[in-house]
C-alpha cells in the first residue's frame, strides 16, 4: 500500500522528514506517534499529494508520487482518504452536505449518497445533527464529522491525523470501534495519535515514531508504555 | 450530463455569494463595454456614411442673387430628375440667412434681413460617379448645370468624400488599441472579481481537491462564473447602447448633415457578448493559474 | 498619542492587504469625484459667466452693405471708448462670410465669394446697464448707435442674460440632486470595500475582541482607513480635474462664446476633499454597524 | 471568581445549558469534564461574555455579565484569558505577534512587552518559533501559542478550553506545570478537558462534568476513575 525509500523533506532550512524508509502492506493498521513537532502530519501530508516529494521515493496506493501529475492527483485522493488535524471542513454548509462531498465529487447518483451518508452519521452519532451548520458544532462534533467525510468513501487507505483530540473516552473508543471495522473489511489505517488509551486497546498493533525526522519502529505493548 | 448543468449552476450561484462584489463587476464591465459599444456604433456609422457616398460627388450651384423664387422653384423640381443625381438639398435666400443665423447662436439677430436676404439661391446636388471616365462625366454636370436658367455658378468638390475617407481611416486605425484597451479593462475587472472569489474560497477549494474532486469539477464553475458575468455585462451595455440610440437616432438627422443613426447591427451585438464571455473565461482561467 | 499614530498607520496598512479591492475603490471614488468635480466646474463657470455678464446687455449694430471697410475701421476703434462699453465684437463682411461658411461645415463652398460678400458689417457692443433707468439708459444708447456714420440697424436683446440666468437656475436645481447622487455611489463604493475588508478580517477583529482591545482600538484603523480611501481618490481626482481644465481651458475662448474656463477655487476644492473624507469615514462607521 | 445562578442557554431550539449553579472563589482550579456536546464551549464562551446571558445571572471577576454593555467587555476580557479550543489565532503573523497581540491592544510599551513574551515562548517550548507564522506550525505548536497568548497577560481568571488535545504526554504535563505555576500565584483556573491524564495528575482538584446542559460537582479520585 505505502512504500518509501530515503524520504526527506524540509520547510526552507527546517528539516521536517531525514532520511524516511516506511513500508506497509494492504490491510495494516499502523500507529504513527512522536512529540509535537516531530513531522507526523507533514509526512501524512506527503502521502497524499498535498506536499511534492522532495528527495527520495514514495508509491501510495500503487501511485508513483515521485512522477504523478498535478491533473491525476485526484485519482490518488479518492484512493485515500485523509482525517485533517484541523478538521478541514466546510464550516458554512451543513454535516450532511460535508459528509456527501467526497461522494459528490465521484459523481455517485443522490439516493446512493443519502444512503452511505445517513448510515455513517448514525454511526459516530451525528444523526440528529444532520442539518446543523459544521460552524454550529462543539468541536468533538466537528472531529467526528472529519472522520465521517473520511471514511464514507470506504478508501482504501485512511490517515487520520490526531482523530480523538476533541473526544472523550468513550467517543474515541466508539471512533475505534469503527476504525476496526473498516480495517476488517479491508482498509489500510495509520492513525496518528498522542492519545495513549486508544492505542493500549489495539495490544501488538504496529507503532512506527517520528522523532526529529527520523522514523522508529515499534509496536504496542499491551497496558505498558511503548 | 447531468453533472455538467449541476456545475453550470454551481459557478453561477456562487457568485451570488458576494452580490455586493458582483454587482461592482457587472456595472464595471457594462461602463466598459457600452464605451466600446458606442465606439463600434460611431465606426458603424461612419462606414455606412462611406459607403453612401462612397463615388459620389456634390455640385454646388449658385443662382442669381436677383432671381425670383418663383424661377427657381421650378427648376430644383427637375433637377432630381436628371441623370446621376442622387440627392438634392436647396437653400431659399432666407433658408440660408437662417443657417447663417443659427451660425451666430443667435447673439446676433438677423430677424430684420427676413424678405430681404443679400444671399442667392443655392442647391447642392449629390450624384453618383459612373465606375469610367468620372471626371470627364463631372465636367459634363457642371455645364449642364451652368446651363440652367440663371444660374451663375456651379463648383463641385470631391474633396469632402476625401475628408470624410480619412477620417474613417483615422477611426478605423484608433479602433484596435481602443477595443485592446477595453477588452484589457474587462479583463482586469473580471480577473479581480474571481480572483476576491477564490480568496475567499481558497479553502474550500482546497478541501474539493483533498476529498477527490478532478480539476476540472473545481474550475468548471469559475469559468462559467467568467463567462456570466461578461455576457451580462455585454447584454446589460448593450441595451443601454439601444436607449442611447433610441435618444440620438434623429440628432443628427438636420442640416447640413441629414444623417440617420444606425445601431450595430446583430452580427456586431453577438461578437460583443461572444468576445465578453471569452475574457471573461479567460481572465478566470488566469486568476486560476496564480 | 502614540497609540494614536500606531493605529492611523495601521489603518493604512490593513487596505493594502487587499491592494487589488483598494486600486478598484479608489478608481471608482476617483472618477465619481471627477464627475462631480467637473460638474461644480460647470456651475462655477456658469456663476462667473453670470456675474460677469449680470446687468449687461447687448447691442447690435448692422452697417449699411455697401460701407467701405476703411469707413467702419475707424468707428469701430472709437466704440469700445464709449461710455458703459464692457465689451466690443466685430465683423467684417467677409468674416461674416466665414462664419456663415463655417456653418455649412465646407459642404457649400463659399470661398468664391470671398471680397464680394454680400453681408453687411457688423458689430457686437457689451454694455454695463447701470443699475437705475436701464431702459431710458438702453434707448439712448440705441440712438447714440444708431447716428454713428452709415449704421442702417441697432438692435438690443436683453434676453440672452435671461437666457443665461435661467439656464444656471436650472444647473443649480440639479446640484444637490446630482451632487447627492455622487455622495451616495462613492458612499457604497466605500463602505463596499470597507465591509470586503471587514468581511476577510471578521476572524481577526473577533479576535482582537476577545483578547480585550477596546473598540476604539478595533474602529479606529477602520475609519481611518475609509478617510484614506476618500482623501486618496478626492486628490486623484482634482488632478484629473486639472489636467482636464488645462486641455478645455481656451476651447470656449472662441466666436461666439469668449469664455476662459476657470478652475474651481481652492475652497471648493478644499470641500471635495473633506466631504469624500466624511463620507469614508461615515460608510466605514455603517459597514461596521451591520 | 465567579457566580452563576440558574443559568440557561440554547441556541434556536437546541438546549445546550440548563439550570446551571456554580460559584467558583478566586484561586480555585476547576477541571470541567463532559462528554462531546455537553455545553462545556458554550459555559465557557457565557463567562467571557462572547455568548450573552439569556436566562439567569452570571458574575465573573466583578463584572455583571447581565449588565454589562457591549463596549465594557473589554474590561472583562482583560481580566478573563481564554484558550479557545480551535485555538483562534491569527494564522498569518508570526508567533511573537499573536502572543504579543493582548499586551499590545493594553497599551503596554515594547521592552517590557518583549521580555516577557519571549520567556512564556520560552517556558513551552516555542522559542525557536517564535519569528515562524502560525500557518506554518504543527497543531500542537498553535495549540501552545493559544495557551502563551492566554498566560502572556496573567490574568485573573484563565479558561481553557481542551489546551492539551494536540498535545504529547511530556508537553501536556509541561503546560499542567505552566498552569499550576500561574495558580500559585494566584490565578483562578477552569479547564475543559478529556485527557484523564492531566487530570490524574491534579489529584483532588474540584471537578464539574456537564451532561446534557446540566452541572454536577465532583473531585479527581487518585489513580481512579471519576
Ligand atoms: N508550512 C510550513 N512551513 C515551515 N515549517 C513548517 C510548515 N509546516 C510544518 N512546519 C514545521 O515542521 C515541523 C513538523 O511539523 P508537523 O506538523 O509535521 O508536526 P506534527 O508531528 O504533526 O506535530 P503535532 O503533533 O504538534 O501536530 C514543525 O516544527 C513545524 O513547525
Ligand atoms: N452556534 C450554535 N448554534 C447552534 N447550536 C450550537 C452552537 N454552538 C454549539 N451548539 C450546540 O450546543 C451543544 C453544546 O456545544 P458545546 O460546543 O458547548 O459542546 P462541548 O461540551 O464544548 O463539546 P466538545 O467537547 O465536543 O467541544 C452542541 O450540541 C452543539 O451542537
Ligand atoms: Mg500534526
Ligand atoms: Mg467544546
Amino acid at each position: 500500500m505505502i512504500t518509501i525509500s530515503k524520504l526527506t523533506y524540509s520547510f526552507g532550512r527546517q528539516l521536517a522528514l531525514k532520511d524516511v524508509n516506511f513500508c506497509m502492506k494492504q490491510g495494516e493498521f499502523v500507529f504513527l506517534c512522536g512529540p509535537s513537532g516531530a513531522g507526523k502530519t507533514t509526512f501524512m501530508r506527503i502521502l497524499h499529494g498535498a506536499l511534492p516529494v522532495q528527495r527520495g521515493k514514495v508509491d501510495v496506493a500503487g501511485y508513483d508520487l515521485n512522477t504523478l501529475p498535478e491533473g491525476r492527483k485526484h485519482l490518488l485522493r479518492r484512493d485515500v482518504s485523509v482525517v485533517f488535524q484541523d478538521f478541514k471542513i466546510l464550516t458554512n454548509q451543513t454535516v450532511f452536505a460535508n459528509v456527501a462531498l467526497p461522494l459528490k465529487v465521484r459523481g455517485i447518483a443522490r439516493h446512493i449518497i443519502e444512503k452511505r451518508v445517513r448510515a455513517v452519521l448514525r454511526s459516530l452519532h451525528l444523526d440528529q445533527k444532520a442539518l446543523s451548520l459544521c460552524e454550529e458544532l462543539s468541536g468533538g462534533e466537528q472531529q467526528r464529522v472529519a472522520v465521517a467525510r473520511a471514511v464514507v468513501v470506504k478508501p482504501k487507505l485512511l490517515l487520520a491525523d490526531e482523530p480523538t483530540g476533541n473526544l472523550d473516552h468513550e467517543l474515541s473508543m466508539r471512533m475505534m470501534d469503527i476504525f476496526q471495522q473498516f480495517h476488517k473489511f479491508g482498509t489500510s489505517i495509520m492513525i496518528a495519535t498522542h492519545n495513549r488509551e486508544i492505542m493500549e486497546r489495539m495490544a501488538g498493533a504496529r507503532v512506527v515514531t517520528l522523532h526529529d525526522g527520523t522514523m522508529h519502529e515499534g509496536c504496542v505493548e499491551p497496558g505498558g508504555d511503548l | 450530463m447531468n453533472v455538467f448543468f449541476q456545475l453550470l449552476g454551481q459557478g453561477i450561484r456562487d457568485l451570488f455569494r458576494a452580490p455586493w462584489s458582483l454587482c461592482m463587476t457587472i456595472a464595471a464591465i457594462t461602463l466598459v463595454s457600452f464605451l466600446g459599444g458606442a465606439f463600434l456604433m460611431l465606426v458603424h456609422n461612419l462606414d455606412l456614411q462611406i459607403g453612401a457616398r462612397q463615388g459620389n460627388v456634390q455640385f454646388q450651384v449658385f443662382w442669381d442673387a436677383q432671381v425670383k423664387p418663383e424661377e427657381v422653384r421650378d427648376v430644383w423640381a427637375g433637377l432630381s430628375a436628371m441623370e446621376g443625381v442622387v440627392n438634392v438639398r436647396t437653400f431659399t435666400p432666407d433658408q440660408a440667412l437662417g443657417v447663417l443665423a443659427e451660425s451666430f447662436q443667435k447673439s446676433v439677430d438677423l430677424e430684420w434681413m427676413k424678405g430681404r436676404s443679400p444671399l442667392p439661391p443655392t442647391a447642392l446636388v449629390e450624384c453618383e460617379l459612373p465606375a469610367e471616365d468620372g471626371k470627364k462625366w463631372a465636367a459634363a454636370m457642371v455645364e449642364r448645370l451652368q446651363s440652367l436658367p440663371r444660374v451663375e455658378k456651379v463648383t463641385f468638390n470631391p474633396l469632402q468624400v476625401d475628408l470624410l475617407t480619412s477620417w474613417v481611416g483615422l477611426t478605423r486605425m484608433a479602433f484596435w488599441p481602443v477595443t485592446g484597451f477595453l477588452l484589457v479593462v474587462v479583463a482586469l475587472v473580471v480577473g479581480n472579481t474571481i480572483k476576491l472569489a477564490l480568496l475567499a474560497r481558497r479553502e474550500e477549494l482546497e478541501i474539493l481537491r483533498f476529498v477527490g474532486a478532478s480539476r476540472a469539477y473545481i474550475q468548471f464553475p469559475l469559468l462559467v462564473g467568467g463567462a456570466f458575468q461578461g455576457i451580462l455585462g455585454a447584454g446589460l451595455a448593450l441595451g443601454l447602447l439601444k436607449l442611447l440610440h433610441n435618444g440620438i437616432e434623429e440628432m443628427f438627422n438636420v442640416p447640413p448633415l441629414w444623417m440617420n443613426i444606425s445601431f450595430i447591427p446583430p452580427m456586431y451585438s453577438l461578437a460583443i457578448v461572444a468576445i465578453l464571455a471569452a475574457v471573461g473565461v479567460l481572465s478566470s482561467l488566469v486568476a486560476l493559474r496564480n
